[in-house]
């Protein structure tokens, strides 16, 4: 393949990464949203890249599907759910890790992904070279914001990341495996996120608060 | 037995349980979606029965191709899906019954509940039977939702929080799993398998080939990913709060049935990379977590005050040992483990519906509260006691057998430290574990109950259970014998013949 | 199996020592008569006393039960039995084939069992004072009888008396130091069996000083014949067994009339002597708190342990 | 021997449908014939077979296949025999006892359960004695414990017993993991679990590995045995037990742990001739010294009849050991008639103990089922209102403290003579410890007797001192029937020892056997000399010969004379009443002295003044005395304490914090690729 592609992907890839760092470091619900609507997009067009690419054609139905439901769907569905909710307790306020800490935190996490890309040995695939690091850097953020944050909301948001990160990964590695997992994959998690939502209706009906701190009357100490 | 026929069973034995929630969401009238989810469970036992025959007849049955294939390992897993399956069902037509009578529930609910059940074992059932390791991780992520749903089932503001962290943890934990799999997939891949390179099957025949560095850390995904979901420390922090929310007929499937499928995951992996590396590297990973679930196990029963918590502590013992049993290896090792899980998912939902019948009874499950069961209602009580002593291994209960084995595998491959470890938890657990059942059981009750066993359908399930742990104790049927042989024996090679 | 006229000898041996029992205390009453300026009864006076009791009437506790009855005569029956087994003025008895000295000390036992029993029947507080201070005193001891033996019996080869003091008899002590740390043992274990002063005294009926005299309280007219008689042929015996043992001299081991006579004669003077010192002894010294007594046994165990080391080293 | 078999599948159905009829009998007028008659069958079969093994040969029988891997293999030779023949024996008597005790079962609570239990109970120890296989030896022998465990805590409704119950469960299943321990140590050698294959090959273990599960097996066993420190949950089980299951749970059950021990020695751990394996029998005396005495202590300040007789059991384990270890120290020395002697002093107290402290405890349970109190301090008199019990119970008194001419006194004696032996011993260090060690054997057999003095007098003599003695009356027949049994059985085997020597010798295939019941049991010097001889039936007969005698004297010459009944000396005081008599706690009070270092007694004393400015004119006073277990305070508590103090550390990651529960999942997932990265297998 020519260098120009090559070079594609290296920036994709980086804009995709930027676009997950994003994710982490903002607060309120909204930007959240926005910043993941951002990122879904990316990886949509990044998923068009791949496609181009290895030119397989399911993947480009993979990044069409992308791009409807992850950058369109689900942020319709969250903004549905919470609308109701007032604008506190949607927001993040205190994080366990102040925004500092947490960018140190996510580089670790980043050089550690690719650390461990290092040790899988990979026929000379660019894509893979490329995606495969992004991808577990962007599970292992999403994995980091699911532990700093405090709020159901971003919690959810948090898996959304990383579920991202497993479609890159999935379709680097794969190049698309028999479609129907695909599918599988995208329908249990478009439940899981329905389901979640469905969660979050009742914990601000019960708890009036999405605060994950109140969930914690089942312990054993 | 010829393509077809193998292609008719498989599509009945999932056809059922769809047909149930098809017909529970047809007629909303309780007792007619009762009764037809019972016909479909023991429809269900019944074919999974005929099917046991047949592997046991002709070792793999497999069809659509290879889409679906089922060894003995796999049968070995069946059974206890089948037999849960239909004792819950049996057993949640009276309790359900009676949270609608004192009005916890409606309608609704329970039309929602049976749905829930039906769907729930559909997807339990896929699991052991399909050949596609991205099928199983699919289907193992479905159980996860629904049983969330079923979790919720009555928005109590524990039940809430206890199905949020089932979400959560569940999902990324699976996540993990599925990074595994891919990357096993890829491993598959690059060593050349073009087609079915996602089977199970293609993945054993080509598991020489693979790279042992790819397939290390693909490993290492597996298991905390499923190990989440099979409940093994320290990812096992869901498991108490889940447990103890869902209604009793669900806990008892959560336990009896789904970490068993999540085991069931890792030990197939387990097998493809003990084709790559040996069995030493993944059963030192395993033997890890085995002994740090049953150590964390043994120091959380001692202080619980939830009874449902305690048995489900008690099931996190217990996956360790099974993980423990495969990690040893060696033809007891394996076989004792299989048997365990067998012997576990016999046991266990006798506890919880023991249990359950109980705090329907007192109202309450905190067990400083429940005092003098044996007195209000004797039979359950004495079914609670043989449930418990099962548990803690107590000869002549079926559990003693299995956990012999394993421990005497451990000496067999010269883990003298691990197992004397090990033996001082199960030590601890069984003074810790006896001391709740039998503060429970035993003394008098606080106030004045009138003497009554809560009706013969909360009794039935638990008496077959209970038949099943006392013969399993000193009697395994030829049968079974062979098939768990058949089963260690395709763990142990990592073959497939 | 041996002969008739070993068996007879044997009979009479023992029988001998039951008659004898009774001058022994009237010889020891005499002298510490003597020792504190009184005249004192002659050394017959027991005899007399014996035979008075045996013809009164009795009077029984109406709280006292079969045992309370019994116990005179098994006491009787198990001293008189032990009797049988010592060896007086022939080294050996016939009846060594039968028991041995562990026997003598399970009879006393047995004798001693129903008296601290028939003191309890009563329901008086004497006899309670009793059979507890005996209880304890006679635990204490056995541990230090059993020690004593111990190493008569590995000095001398046995436990049988026969063999015990034949093997005296041929040896003398010189080469057997730790013989004499046993005697020491032996000789407190006696005075505490017969329950003599430190232990206890006979002559009195205060409550601070009885422990045998406590017990047997209640008894009268035959019983009290019996349990008296009984008591002093345990003395007996016990004097001629540490007479015979650790001054074996002039016993006869061979039945020929000189011999035997020469014997009797020989045992009649010892034990005599040894019952003067006894007294003498007693009437030197005065009665010990009943939480002393303990540390004279443990002299007791002590020296004779010392005589176990000496006898292995 | 096909006929063997068919009585022994015979015996355990006989067991089994009594336990199936007694279950199906609710409580019904017949439901004590269905429970005990069959156990009585059984027990008298048990007998028979036991008997013809001994005399003929050994019985084996398999059944393969019944579960993967293992065989349930029955063997039955002359130890098994041995055992079997004790349990037939007492658990006639007992059921017999039973007919009439259990009783007022049937006005409580379900006897039909208790009869169930029951039977499965008895069954079980003798498929423990009979089990050639360690899988099912561990089976049957925590079904032992566990029937025992249900039995003892049968009378639930007392918080107390339950707590003890539990108590015992667990130190006994503590026990049973050493000795699966022991059993692993011998699979991992063999590769098998068959004892057979333990037999063939364990002389050619390694060392190491013989002493790794002789230990492990001692203490196993030994917690089953109840020697110190591993015996208190005995003291706590024996009296929560109905008295017909205390019985035999004292009679036979901790022999079971003998039995262990013994077939470790001598059959697993491949014990071989030579001074290395002299520490196992020193390591038995040791242990079997502090049993006997710190049982025997504990037994004599006891208040509780049943307490009491559960330490003096204690004590008893505690001689049995002793010779067991002297036999194994002789043994590793090469000593054989010595080993012989000594191992025949141990088993022939084994016989014994199984019968007086059978009988005692059956004693104690009619005493209880009389006056329904333990407490000896409010006992008293009841020779008159129970002539039969207290003359059973005074027999099995004198067994216990070792006096002739019953049993015990007959294995003591030879208990004393193997220690005696002792200096033959080819080490002056042993010699001179083994000698040591016969103060405290000294000392036990003092206390023995102090003790059961005590215990009869308070219970059965003088005046009572709390309950009424109106309503009391003598026990049904066929309890006094249980109890004359055992009770007979003593005498004979203290009168005629030949019975107990030559089933000794037939079973353990001793050289040295008697002849004739007339000759005497007889040990020679090196030089043929006699070191001493004991012929039982000749001294009952001199003891009766002597009685006689004296009889016919006194009469002779002290003449008719009358009997006067009259109120006690009482000092001219004139109202003697029972407040004025020695009560149990003053009659131990010297004992408790002597010894206050173990006891640690705590005394109070309450005085109340009729004037509250004048402390000479005492109104009340209150005296409180007791005495502490230093065993659970110095070793148990501290132990659980630490224990639980870590489990609540461990616990602790329950956070209730689903942050926290992400952040192990992912600290597990980096460390195990850390581990994997670095980690080369």
């Amino acid at each position: 393949m020519g260098m120009i592609q090559f070079d594609v992907l290296t920036i994709s890839g980086a804009i995709l990464l930027i676009a997950t760092f994003g994710v982490i470091a903002r607060r309120g619900f909204m930007d959240w949203l926005n910043a993941y609507r951002l990122q879904s997009i990316v990886l949509a067009v990044v998923t068009a890249i791949i496609g181009y690419v290895t030119g397989i054609w399911e993947i480009y139905i993979a990044a069409g599907l992308t791009f409807v439901i992850k950058s369109l769907v689900i942020p319709k569905v969250l903004t549905h759910v919470t609308k109701s909710l007032e604008i506190e307790s949607k927001t993040d306020f205190n994080p366990y890790l102040s925004l500092r800490a947490s960018i140190i935190v996510s580089a670790f996490l980043v050089t550690m992904s690719y650390f461990l890309s290092q040790q899988i040995p990979f026929k000379s695939d660019p894509v893979v070279n490329v995606f495969l690091p992004v991808s577990m850097a962007q599970f292992f953020l999403g994995l980091f914001a699911l532990v700093n944050r405090r709020t159901a909301l971003s919690q959810v948001v948090g898996l959304l990341v990383i579920e991202n990160g497993l479609f890159l990964f999935t379709l680097v590695l794969t190049h698309g495996v028999s479609l129907i997992i695909e599918v599988g994959i995208f329908a249990d998690i478009l439940v899981g996120i329905v389901i979640s939502s469905i969660l979050l209706f009742r914990m601000s009906r019960t708890f009036d608060s999405l605060d994950v701190d109140r969930l914690e009357n089942l312990r054993d100490d | 037995m010829n393509s077809i026929s193998a292609n008719l069973t498989i599509v009945f034995l999932l056809l059922t349980p769809l047909v149930g929630g098809i017909l529970v969401t047809v007629f909303r009238k309780k007792r007619i979606i009762e009764i037809v989810t019972i016909c479909s469970a023991s429809l269900i036992l019944i074919q999974v029965f005929f099917i046991l025959y047949a592997i046991i007849n002709e070792k793999t049955l497999s069809a659509f191709g290879n889409a679906f294939y089922i060894d003995s390992f796999g049968a070995v897993i069946l059974l206890p899906i089948s037999i849960v399956g239909f004792v819950s069902v049996l057993y949640s037509k009276n309790y359900m019954g009676r949270q609608y009578d004192i009005g916890l529930v409606d309608d609704k609910h329970i039309v929602r509940y049976y749905q829930g059940l039906s769907i729930f074992l559909l997807s339990m059932l896929i699991v052991p039977i399909t050949n596609n390791l991205g099928v199983m991780w699919v289907t193992v992520e479905a159980t996860t939702l629904i049983s969330v749903l079923l979790i919720m089932l009555y928005f109590k503001e524990n039940a809430i929080e206890a199905a949020w962290k089932y979400l959560i943890i569940a999902t990324v934990g699976l996540s993990f799993a599925l990074i595994g799999t891919v990357f096993f997939y890829y491993a598959n891949i690059s060593a050349g398998s073009s087609e079915d390179a996602m089977n199970w099957t293609g993945m054993v025949h080509n598991s020489k080939l693979f790279d042992p560095n790819l397939v290390k850390i693909a490993f290492v995904f597996i298991l905390v990913g499923y190990g989440t979901k099979a409940g093994l420390a320290p990812m096992h922090t869901w498991l108490p709060d889940a447990h103890s929310e869902a209604p009793t007929p669900v806990s008892a499937l959560l336990s009896g049935v789904l970490l068993n499928c999540a085991l069931y995951g890792i030990i197939r992996f387990h097998i493809v990379s003990s084709g790559t590396l040996g069995p030493a590297f993944s059963n030192q990973l395993l033997i890890i977590l085995a002994v740090v679930s049953i150590g964390i196990a043994a120091a959380s029963i001692y202080f619980q005050k939830d009874m449902k918590r305690m048995l489900a502590y008690s099931s996190v013992e217990h996956m360790g040992i099974v993980s423990l049993g495969i990690g040893f290896g060696g033809m007891f090792g394996i076989y004792g483990a299989l048997l365990q899980i067998i012997n576990h998912a016999i046991a266990k939902p006798l506890m919880f519906f023991a249990s359950g019948t109980v705090s329907q009874k007192y109202e309450t499950k905190v067990m400083s509260k429940i005092k003098g069961i044996i007195k209000v209602m004797p039979i359950t009580g004495a079914l609670f006691l043989i449930g418990g002593f099962a548990l803690v291994g107590m000869p002549p209960f079926n559990i003693f057998l299995s956990e012999f084995l394993v421990l005497s595998s451990g000496f067999q491959s010269g883990q003298f430290l691990v197992t004397m470890i090990v033996i001082s938890f199960l030590v601890i657990t069984f003074a810790v574990f006896l001391r709740h059942l039998i503060k429970m059981t035993f003394g008098n009750p606080v106030l004045e109950m009138k003497k009554d066993d809560m009706g013969n359908l909360a009794i039935i399930p638990m008496i077959i259970l209970a038949t099943l742990v006392i013969i399993f104790g000193f009697y395994i049927p030829e049968q079974l014998q062979t098939l768990l042989h058949n089963a260690s024996s395709i763990i142990n090679g990592g073959s497939i013949t | 199996m041996p002969s008739f006229l070993e068996i007879t000898l044997g009979i009479i041996q023992a029988l001998m020592l039951m008659a004898l029992s009774p001058l022994m205390t009237g010889i020891m009453r005499k002298t510490k008569a003597k020792t504190q300026k009184r005249m004192g009864a002659g050394i017959f006076q027991p005899y007399y006393d014996m035979v008075k009791l045996m013809r009164k009437d009795e009077v029984v506790s109406d709280q006292s039960s079969w045992i309370f009855r019994s116990t005179p005569w098994v006491n009787f029956a198990a001293i008189g039995t032990a009797a049988f087994f010592i060896p007086v003025f022939l080294s050996y008895s016939p009846f060594g084939l039968v028991g041995d000295l562990l026997l003598v000390v399970g009879l006393f036992g047995l004798a001693r069992f129903f008296t601290m029993l028939a003191g309890l029947d009563t329901s008086s507080a004497f006899g309670g004072i009793g059979s507890s201070r005996e209880m304890m005193v006679s635990t204490l001891l056995e541990p230090a009888l059993f020690l004593a033996i111990f190493v008569v019996a590995l000095t001398y080869g046995g436990t049988n008396l026969s063999t015990l003091v034949e093997g005296a008899s041929n040896s003398s002590l010189l080469p057997h130091p730790q013989l004499i740390f046993a005697a020491i043992a032996m000789f407190v274990v006696i005075l505490g069996e017969t329950g003599r002063l430190p232990f206890g005294n006979h002559a009195t009926h205060l409550e601070l000083t009885m422990m045998h005299e406590a017990m047997v309280l209640e008894y009268s007219g035959k019983s009290l014949a019996l349990i008296d008689w009984a008591q002093s042929i345990k003395q007996v015996i016990l004097f001629s067994l540490i007479v015979n043992i650790f001054t074996p001299w002039g016993i006869a081991s061979s039945v020929s009339a000189i011999s035997l006579g020469l014997g009797l004669v020989i045992f009649i003077v010892k034990i005599s002597v040894f019952a003067i010192f006894v007294a003498f002894l007693e009437s030197s010294i005065a009665k010990w708190r009943l939480f002393r007594i303990p540390d004279l046994i443990t002299v007791a165990i002590a020296s004779s342990l010392v005589g176990l080391v000496l006898y292995y080293l | 021997m096909i006929e063997n078999l068919i009585l022994f599948q015979i015996i355990v159905s006989l067991f089994l449908g009594g336990a199936i009829l007694g279950l199906i009998s609710r409580n019904g007028r017949f439901s004590r014939p269905l429970i005990f008659i069959p156990s009585m069958m059984g027990a008298i079969l048990t007998i028979l077979f036991s008997v013809t093994v001994i005399t003929t040969k050994s019985m084996s029988w398999e059944v393969p296949h019944v579960i993967p891997f293992f065989n349930l293999e029955i063997f039955v030779d002359g130890i098994s025999a041995f055992f079997m023949l004790l349990i037939g024996i007492v658990s006639f008597a007992v059921s017999l006892y039973s007919m009439g005790y259990s009783k007022e079962y049937e006005i409580k609570k379900r006897i039909s359960i208790f009869g169930f239990l029951f039977n499965i109970f008895i069954l079980s120890m003798i498929l423990v004695v009979g089990s050639n296989n360690g899988f099912f030896f561990l089976m049957f022998w925590e079904l032992m414990s566990l029937t025992s465990f249900f039995l003892v805590i049968y009378d639930h409704d007392k918080e107390e017993n339950v707590k003890s119950g539990m108590t015992y469960l667990v130190m006994t299943h503590f026990g049973t993991a050493l000795i699966f321990v022991s059993f692993l140590l011998g699979y991992l050698q063999t590769g098998s679990f068959g004892f057979d294959s333990l037999r063939t090959s364990s002389s050619s273990f390694p060392h190491l590995i013989k002493d790794l599960m002789f230990v492990s097996a001692f203490i196993g066993f030994g917690t089953k045995a109840g020697i110190v420190p591993l015996h208190t949950w005995l003291p706590k089980a024996h009296p929560s037990a109905p008295s017909n299951v205390s019985a035999l749970m004292s009679a036979v059950m901790i022999k079971m742990g003998i039995y262990g021990i013994i077939r470790t020695v001598f059959d697993f751990a491949g014990f071989g001739a030579s001074p290395d394996y002299a520490w196992w029998g020193v390591l038995m005396v040791i242990a079997g010294s502090a049993s006997a005495l710190i049982g025997i202590l504990y037994a004599v300040v006891e208040r509780d009849i049943k307490r009491a007789l559960a330490f003096s059991s204690i004590e008893n384990i505690g001689i049995i050991l002793i010779g067991l270890g002297l036999s194994v120290i002789f043994a590793s020395y090469n000593l054989h008639t010595l080993s012989i002697l000594a191992l025949v002093a141990s088993m022939y107290h084994t016989i014994n103990h199984a019968f007086f402290k059978g009988l005692l405890f059956m004693g104690a349970g009619s005493v209880v089922h009389a006056t329904h109190t333990k407490d000896i301090e409010k006992l008293g008199g009841l020779v008159k209102q129970m002539p039969w019990t207290s003359m059973l119970f005074l027999i099995g008194a004198i067994s216990i403290a070792g006096l002739p001419p019953f049993n015990g006194f007959v294995s003591e004696w030879l208990g004393l003579q193997a220690i005696l032996s002792s200096s033959q011993i080819p080490s002056t260090i042993l010699q001179i410890s083994i000698a040591f060690a016969s103060l405290p054997f000294a000392l036990t057999i003092g206390l023995a007797a102090a003790t059961f003095v005590r215990l009869f007098s308070m219970i059965f003599l003088s005046k009572t001192r709390g309950t009424s003695l109106l309503h009391i009356r003598e026990v049904p027949r066929n309890m006094i029937a249980g109890m004359a049994i055992l009770a007979s059985v003593c005498i004979l085997f203290g009168i005629v020892p030949f019975l107990g020597i030559s089933l000794l010798s037939t079973v353990f295939h001793l050289s040295s056997s008697p002849s004739s019941p007339y000759d005497a049991i007889a040990l020679k010097n090196n030089d043929m000399t006699s070191f001493a001889n004991l012929s039982m039936p000749v001294v009952a007969i001199m003891l009766s010969a002597v009685a006689l005698g004296i009889f016919g004297f006194i009469r002779v010459v002290g003449g008719k004379t009358t009997k006067t009944i009259y109120g006690t000396w009482d000092c001219g005081f004139g109202k003697l009443n029972e407040r004025m008599e020695y009560t149990a706690t003053s009659i131990s009070q010297p004992i408790r002295v002597v010894f206050k270092s173990l006891f640690k007694p705590h005394n109070e004393t309450h005085k109340e003044f009729s004037i509250p400015e004048n402390s000479y004119l005492v109104k009340t006073i209150k005296f409180n005395s007791t005495t502490k277990n230093i065993f659970e305070e110095n070793l148990y508590t501290p132990i659980i304490s630490s224990t639980l103090f870590l489990l609540d550390k461990v616990r602790k990651i329950q956070t209730g914090k689903i942050n926290s529960y992400l952040l192990y999942i992912m600290i597990t997932i980096i460390l195990l690729l850390i581990f994997v990265r670095f980690n080369h297998a």
